[in-house]
C-alpha cells in the first residue's frame, strides 16, 4: 500500500527530470528543476536518508537553485512576456534545423534506450551485497558520536570529507579563475521594500539558530557540518539580497582565514594526531566527540563563507572584456 | 491509521502533480513561481504526515530546511528579476 | 517488488535521462541541469541500496558518500555555471556553436 | 593487506601541497608565487623521499583514521603508485620552475596571474591522492578535485575561446565522473565494499559487474580523452597557458589511465572479456591514426601538440586488449602480461616528459613571436637554439626512435603484442610512428629552414628554454634505468588475488 | 481507536480539502492575482490543519512546538512571497503599460 507513494514519487521525479530538459524555455527548465530537487528530497525521506534529504534541500535545491535563478538574469532576456513572439520564431527556426539532426538524434535515442535496458537489468539483478551496516554498528561506540552517518563522515571516512571541504574551496577558486568579477566598491542599494527587509532581518537569526541546532544535533541525529554550513551560507546570501554585503566588511586576510579555516584545522589536527599515533585523522576515542564537534563547527564556517563568496561573485560578474587590468 | 496517512500523502502528491499543469501553462514567470510555492507548502505537509507515519521526528528538521530555503528562493528570485529589469530599462 | 527496487530502477532511468541531456541539450544551463540529474540518479542508486541493507539503521556509508557526492557535484555545477555565464557575457553564445 | 608497513608519507603527499596551497592564498601575486614555488619544491622533495622509501621497504600503506577497510580508507603506495608519484614530481617541478619564470615574464604585461599556484598545488595533491588511493569512492573525490583544478587552470587566461573549451572540458569531466560513480554505486551495492584490494577478492562476475565495468570504463575514457570522447581535449589543451597545457597533457589525463589500468588489473579481472579488450584497443588504434593525422593537418603549433596527445593516449588504450588473450590462444612466454602493462607505464612517463617539453617550448615560441603559426617557425634554430633542440628531442621521443623513452615504450608494446598473439595491432603502432614522424619532421624542417623575412623574435628568458630542454632530455634519460625500473614495477602486487589466476595464470578471458 | 487519532483524522481531512481547493484555484482561476489569493490562503490554512492534526497525533510538546514553528515560518514565507510575486507582477504590468503608452 505504501508502495503507492514511492511509485508516484518515482514517476514524478522522472517526469520532472524529463520536462526540465525538454522545456522550451529556460525559466520553465529551472523551475521544474527546483521541483525535481524537492521530489528527490522526498525520495530521500522515503528511503530513510534524512541527512541526505536535508543536504539535498539545502544545497542542491536551495543553494544551486539560487545560483540558477541568478543565471537566468543573464540568459533569458527573451523570457519575458513581451518577447514571447521571438521565442516562437526561434522555435520554428530550430525546427528547420532539427531536420538535419534527425538521424543523429535517432541514433542517440536508440543508443540511450539500449543503454537504459542494460542499466535496468544490471540494477534489477544486483546481488545482495550486505553493505557495511554491521561494521559501522560495531565500531560506532569508538567513533565518539552516536549518529552513524556523522561517524562515517567525520571519523571513518574523514579523509573524503576533508577533501570535500577542499572541493568547496576549490569551487570558489575556480569561480575566481573564470574572471570578470568586480567587487562592489559601494554597497548595493538596500532593499527598497520594508517588508522584505523585515523578512530578511527575521530570518537571519532563524537561519543562524537552526544551523547551529543542526550542527549540534549532528552528533546524535541527522544534521552536521554541511547542512549547517549551507544554512549559514544562506545568511550571507540573504543579507546580500538585502543590500548588506557582509563579505565586503571583512578584510582580505580574515576572509581567506574564514575560507580555509575548516580545511586547514582539519588537516593540522590530523597531522597532530599522526605525529602522536600512526595515522592521519586518528582521533583518540576519548576526545573524538569533542574534536569532531570543533572540526564540524570550523568546517561549517568555512563552507558558509565559501558558498556566500561563490554566490556573491557570480552575482557580481560584470560584462567587460578581459583586458590587462581585469586580472587584478 | 497508517493506511490513512498513506492516503493523505498520496493525495498531497497528486496535488503537486496537478500543480505542474500550471508550470506548464504559465503564462507568466510569476505563475511558475507561484507553483513552486505550491510545491514547497505541499512538500512540507507531506513531510509532516510522514513524520507521523514513520515516527521519525527528525523529518521536522527537513521541513524547516524546506521552509527557510523557500524564503531564500523567493527573495532571491524577486531581487534577481527586479535587478534585471532595472538593467534593461 | 521491494521499495528499494522502485528507487534503484528510477535511478537508472534518471541517470540515462541526464546522460542523454548532456549530449542532446543545447543550452549551457540545460547541459548543467542534465549533469545534476545524472548525479541525482547515481545518488538515488546508492541510497536505495543503503535502505536494502538496513539493519537497526540504514547503511550509513552510502548516506555519507551521497552527502559528499552532492556537495562535490554542486561545487562543479557552480563552476560550470560561472563559465557558462562568462562565455555568454563575452560572446553572447548560449550553446556550443559547432556542437552535434 | 594490513601487514604491509605503515608510513606517514602517503598522508603527507596529499596534505602538504594542500597546506601550501591554502597558505599561498593569503599572499598577493609575488608572494603567492613564492609560497607556491616553495610548496612545489617541498612536495617534490617529499615525493622523492617517499619513492626511496618504497624502493627500500616495498609497498607501504597508511590507514586513514586508523579504521581499516572496508569501513575506512586505505592509502597504499606500491611501486606502481610510487613511479607515478615520482613522475608527477619530476615533471611537476620543472613545470613549476618554468611557470615561476614564465609568470614573472608575463607580469610586465598582465600584472601576473593569480590563482595559478594554489590551483596547481591542489591539482598536485589530487594527483598524489589519486595514485595513492585504494578506495573506489575516494578515487571519485580525487578525480573531481583534479577535474575542477584542471579546468580552472585551463581557463586562467580568461579568453573566450579558453572559456568555451573549458566548459566543454568541465561538462565532459563531470559526465565522466558521474558515469564512474554509477559503476561504483553498483559495485558497492553488490559487494558492500569499496576497497580495491578486498574487491579483487570478492567481486563476482554477473550482469551487474559487467555493466559497472562498462560505465566505469566509459566514464574514465571520457576523462582520458579516449577515442570517441576526445573532442574536448584539443581545444582545451591548446587554448590554455603554456605551463597549464603542459600540466594538463603530461599529468592530468594520465590520472584516468592510472585508475583504469588499476581497476582492470586489480579488480575487474573476473568479468573482463576478450571482446571488451578488443573494443578498447580499436578505439585506441583509431585514436592513434586519427590523432596523428589531425596533428599533421594543423597549422598552429599548440594544436599540433594537442592532437598529438590524442594519438599518444591512443597507445595507452592499446595496452588493454593485450591484458586478455583470445580464447584458445596460449602465450608463448609468461611475460607477455608484464611487458604489456609496463609498456603502458613507459609510454605514460615518456609522453609526460616529451609532451610537457613540447608545450613549454610552444609557450616560449608564443612568448617570442606573439603567436604560434608554424610557418613562422622558420629559422627557429638561428634564434632559439635551445628551444629548437628541445622540440627536436621531444619529437624524437614521441616518434619512438631509439634511444628515447618513446622507443622503449613502443618496443615493449610490440613485444606484448607479439607475445600475446595479437599481431594486428603492430601495423597501427608502426603507422602511428610514421605519421608522428611526419609532423615532427615537418616542424624540424621549418625550424632549420632559412627565414624568408625578418621575424620579430622577442628575447625570452634563457632559463625557460633550459627547463624545456631538461624535460625533453628527461624523456631520454628514463631509458637508462629501464631494467631496474621495470623490475621495480613488476614487484608491485597489481593483480588482485581473484584476478591473478585469470590474467596471470594463462587462463583466457571468458568469451 | 483512540480519541486523538479521531481528532487527527478529522483535522487531516479538513487540511486535505483546503489543499485541494487551493490547487483547483491555481488551475482554474483566470488571472495571476486570484490564483495567488487562492493558493496562499487555502494552502496555508490546509497546512495549518495538517500541522494541528499531526501535533495532536504525535502528542509530544517539543514536536508540537516545532510543528508550530514550521507552520509559522511557512506562513511568513508564503505571505511574503505572495506579496512579492504580486508586486513583481504589478510592476511588470505597469512598465508594460508605460511602454505601450510611450
Amino acid at each position: 500500500m505504501s508502495i503507492l507513494i514511492d511509485i508516484l514519487l518515482a514517476i514524478l521525479g522522472v517526469y520532472l527530470a524529463m520536462q526540465s530538459l525538454l522545456a522550451s524555455r529556460l525559466s520553465q527548465s529551472v523551475f521544474l528543476f527546483f521541483a525535481f530537487g524537492l521530489a528527490l528530497a522526498l525520495a530521500w525521506v522515503r528511503l530513510g536518508a534524512v541527512d541526505v534529504a536535508i543536504t539535498e534541500a539545502a544545497i542542491a535545491a536551495g543553494f544551486l537553485g539560487v545560483l540558477f535563478l541568478d543565471a537566468l538574469r543573464d540568459f533569458s532576456p527573451r523570457d519575458t512576456e513581451e518577447q514571447q513572439n521571438l521565442t516562437t520564431v526561434q522555435n520554428s527556426l530550430s525546427r528547420k534545423e532539427s531536420k538535419s539532426l534527425l538521424l543523429p538524434r535517432l541514433a542517440l535515442v536508440l543508443g540511450l534506450g539500449l543503454f537504459l535496458l542494460i542499466a535496468l537489468e544490471a540494477v534489477w539483478k544486483i546481488p545482495e551485497g550486505g553493505g557495511l551496516t554491521a561494521a559501522a554498528e560495531t565500531l560506532l561506540p569508538e567513533s565518539g558520536v552516536e549518529h552513524p552517518v556523522t561517524a562515517v563522515l567525520l571519523n571513518f571516512r574523514a579523509y573524503d570529507t576533508w577533501l570535500e571541504i577542499g572541493v568547496i574551496l576549490l569551487g570558489l577558486l575556480a569561480v575566481f579563475a573564470v574572471g570578470g568579477i568586480q567587487i562592489y566598491r559601494k554597497p548595493i542599494a538596500a532593499a527598497d521594500d520594508p517588508l522584505m527587509r523585515q523578512v530578511i532581518l527575521f530570518f537571519t537569526p532563524v537561519l543562524f539558530l537552526f544551523g547551529a541546532f543542526l550542527l549540534y544535533i549532528g552528533k546524535s541525529g541527522p544534521g552536521g557540518a554541511f547542512q549547517a554550513g549551507v544554512l549559514w551560507g544562506a545568511i550571507g546570501i540573504l543579507l546580500h539580497f538585502g543590500g548588506i554585503p557582509v563579505y565586503s566588511w571583512v578584510p582580505r586576510w580574515l576572509g581567506h582565514l574564514l575560507l580555509t579555516l575548516g580545511l586547514v584545522f582539519f588537516l593540522l589536527l590530523g597531522f597532530l594526531f599522526m605525529a602522536a599515533g600512526d595515522n592521519l585523522f586518528e582521533y583518540p576515542p576519548a576526545y573524538a566527540g569533542l574534536l569532531i564537534l570543533i572540526v564540524e563547527t570550523l568546517a561549517a564556517i568555512s563552507i558558509a563563507a565559501a558558498l556566500t563568496a561563490i554566490f556573491a561573485n557570480l552575482n557580481q560578474m560584470k560584462k567587460e572584456q578581459p583586458n590587462d587590468t581585469a586580472q587584478k | 491509521m497508517d493506511v490513512f496517512f498513506i492516503i493523505v500523502s498520496v493525495f498531497l502528491l497528486l496535488n503537486i502533480v496537478l500543480g505542474l499543469v500550471r508550470v506548464w501553462r504559465g503564462p507568466t514567470v510569476a505563475d511558475r513561481l507561484l507553483t513552486t510555492q505550491l510545491f514547497g507548502t505541499t512538500s512540507i505537509a507531506i513531510l509532516l504526515v510522514m513524520a507521523g507515519y514513520l515516527e521519525e521526528l527528525t523529518l521536522l528538521n527537513v521541513a524547516i530546511t524546506f521552509n527557510v530555503l523557500a524564503v531564500l528562493l523567493v527573495i532571491g528570485l524577486v531581487q534577481v528579476w527586479k535587478k534585471k529589469k532595472g538593467e534593461t530599462r | 517488488m521491494e521499495i528499494y527496487q522502485i528507487y534503484s530502477l528510477t535511478s537508472a532511468i534518471l541517470f540515462v535521462i541526464g546522460l542523454g541531456g548532456v549530449f542532446a541539450a543545447r543550452h549551457f544551463i540545460k547541459k548543467i541541469i542534465a549533469t545534476i540529474i545524472m548525479g541525482g540518479g547515481v545518488f538515488l542508486c546508492f541510497v536505495s541500496f543503503a535502505q536494502r541493507d538496513a539493519l537497526t539503521f540504514a547503511d550509513p556509508v552510502p548516506h555519507a558518500l551521497v552527502i559528499t557526492g552532492i556537495v562535490v557535484a554542486v561545487a562543479s555545477a557552480a563552476f560550470a555555471l560561472a563559465l557558462a555565464r562568462r562565455i555568454y557575457q563575452l560572446t553572447g553564445e548560449e550553446s556550443f556553436t559547432n556542437d552535434k | 593487506m594490513t601487514e604491509l608497513p605503515i608510513s606517514p608519507y602517503p598522508a603527507l603527499l596529499v596534505g602538504l601541497p594542500i597546506l601550501m596551497a591554502t597558505l599561498s592564498l593569503f599572499f598577493r601575486t609575488r608572494g603567492e608565487a613564492l609560497v607556491g614555488l616553495i610548496g612545489a619544491l617541498l612536495t617534490t622533495g617529499l615525493a622523492i623521499m617517499a619513492f626511496v622509501e618504497v624502493v627500500q621497504r616495498g609497498a607501504v600503506i597508511h590507514i586513514l583514521g586508523g579504521w581499516e577497510p572496508p569501513l575506512g580508507i586505505l592509502l597504499r603506495m606500491d611501486p606502481l603508485a610510487a613511479v607515478f608519484i615520482g613522475m608527477t614530481a619530476l615533471v611537476g617541478v620543472f613545470i613549476s620552475l618554468y611557470a615561476w619564470r614564465y609568470f614573472r615574464a608575463l607580469e610586465t604585461t598582465t600584472g601576473g596571474l593569480p590563482l595559478f599556484w594554489p590551483l596547481w598545488l591542489f591539482l598536485w595533491a589530487g594527483l598524489n591522492g589519486l595514485f595513492l588511493s585504494n578506495d573506489l569512492f575516494n578515487l571519485f573525490v580525487t578525480i573531481e578535485v583534479i577535474g575542477i583544478c584542471a579546468v580552472a587552470l585551463a581557463v586562467l587566461s580568461g579568453k573566450s575561446t579558453a572559456l568555451s573549451a573549458g566548459l566543454r572540458y568541465l561538462l565532459a569531466a563531470i559526465t565522466g565522473s558521474m558515469a564512474y560513480l554509477f559503476g561504483v554505486a553498483l559495485i558497492y551495492g553488490s559487494t558492500g565494499t569499496l576497497d580495491l584490494g578486498l574487491l579483487g577478492q570478492v567481486l563476482e562476475p554477473g550482469t551487474t559487474t559487467t555493466f559497472a565495468l562498462l560505465v566505469i570504463t566509459l566514464g574514465l575514457m571520457i576523462k582520458m580523452a579516449g577515442f570517441p570522447f576526445h573532442f574536448w581535449l584539443p581545444p582545451a589543451h591548446s587554448s590554455a597557458l603554456a605551463p597549464v597545457s603542459a600540466l594538463l597533457s603530461a599529468l592530468v589525463v594520465k590520472g584516468a589511465f592510472y585508475i583504469l589500468l588499476r581497476l582492470w588489473m586489480e579488480v575487474f579481472g573476473v568479468s573482463l572479456t576478450y571482446a571488451a579488450g578488443q573494443f578498447i584497443g580499436i578505439a585506441g588504434a583509431i585514436a592513434v591514426i586519427w590523432g596523428s593525422w589531425q596533428a599533421f593537418m594543423q597549422t598552429s603549433l599548440k594544436l599540433i601538440v594537442a592532437h598529438s596527445s590524442v594519438a599518444q593516449l591512443g597507445y595507452l588504450l592499446m595496452v588493454f586488449p593485450l591484458l586478455i588473450l583470445a580464447p584458445g590462444v596460449t602465450a608463448d612466454s609468461a611475460d607477455w602480461l608484464s611487458s604489456a602493462w609496463t609498456a603502458g607505464i613507459y609510454q605514460v612517463i615518456s609522453h609526460a616528459f616529451a609532451k610537457a617539453s613540447f608545450f613549454l617550448s610552444a609557450g616560449i615560441i608564443i612568448m617570442a613571436l606573439g603567436h604560434d603559426r608554424i610557418e613562422s617557425l622558420r629559422d627557429l634554430v638561428g634564434h632559439m637554439r635551445i628551444t629548437a633542440m628541445a622540440i627536436g628531442i621531444a619529437g624524437v621521443s614521441l616518434i619512438g626512435l631509439p634511444p628515447s623513452g618513446g622507443f622503449m615504450a613502443k618496443w615493449m608494446l610490440l613485444k606484448g603484442i607479439f607475445l600475446s598473439g595479437q599481431w594486428w595491432w603492430a601495423p597501427v603502432v608502426l603507422a602511428g610512428s610514421l605519421l608522428t614522424a611526419g609532423y615532427v619532421f615537418m616542424l624540424l624542417r621549418l625550424a632549420f629552414a632559412p627565414a624568408r623575412e625578418k621575424e620579430p623574435f622577442r628575447p625570452v628568458p634563457k632559463s625557460l628554454e633550459v627547463f624545456a630542454l631538461l624535460l625533453a632530455l628527461g624523456s631520454f634519460l628514463i631509458v637508462f634505468p629501464a631494467d631496474s625500473l621495470i623490475q621495480f614495477l613488476e614487484s608491485s602486487e597489481v593483480f588482485g588475488t581473484g584476478v591473478e589466476s585469470i590474467l596471470k595464470g594463462g587462463v583466457h578471458g571468458n568469451n | 481507536m483512540m480519541i486523538k487519532e479521531v481528532i487527527a483524522i478529522i483535522l487531516l481531512v479538513v487540511g486535505c480539502f483546503f489543499f485541494l481547493a487551493g490547487t483547483i484555484g491555481v488551475l482554474r482561476f483566470p488571472d495571476l492575482f486570484s490564483r495567488l489569493h487562492a493558493l496562499t490562503k487555502a494552502d496555508n490554512l490546509g497546512l495549518g490543519f495538517i500541522a494541528a492534526g499531526m501535533a495532536v497525533y504525535i502528542a509530544s510538546p517539543l514536536a508540537a512546538l516545532k510543528i508550530f514553528f514550521i507552520w509559522l515560518f511557512t506562513l511568513l514565507a508564503s505571505s511574503t512571497s505572495c506579496y512579492l510575486i504580486a508586486r513583481f507582477q504589478k510592476e511588470q504590468e505597469q512598465s508594460k503599460n508605460r511602454k505601450e503608452q510611450g
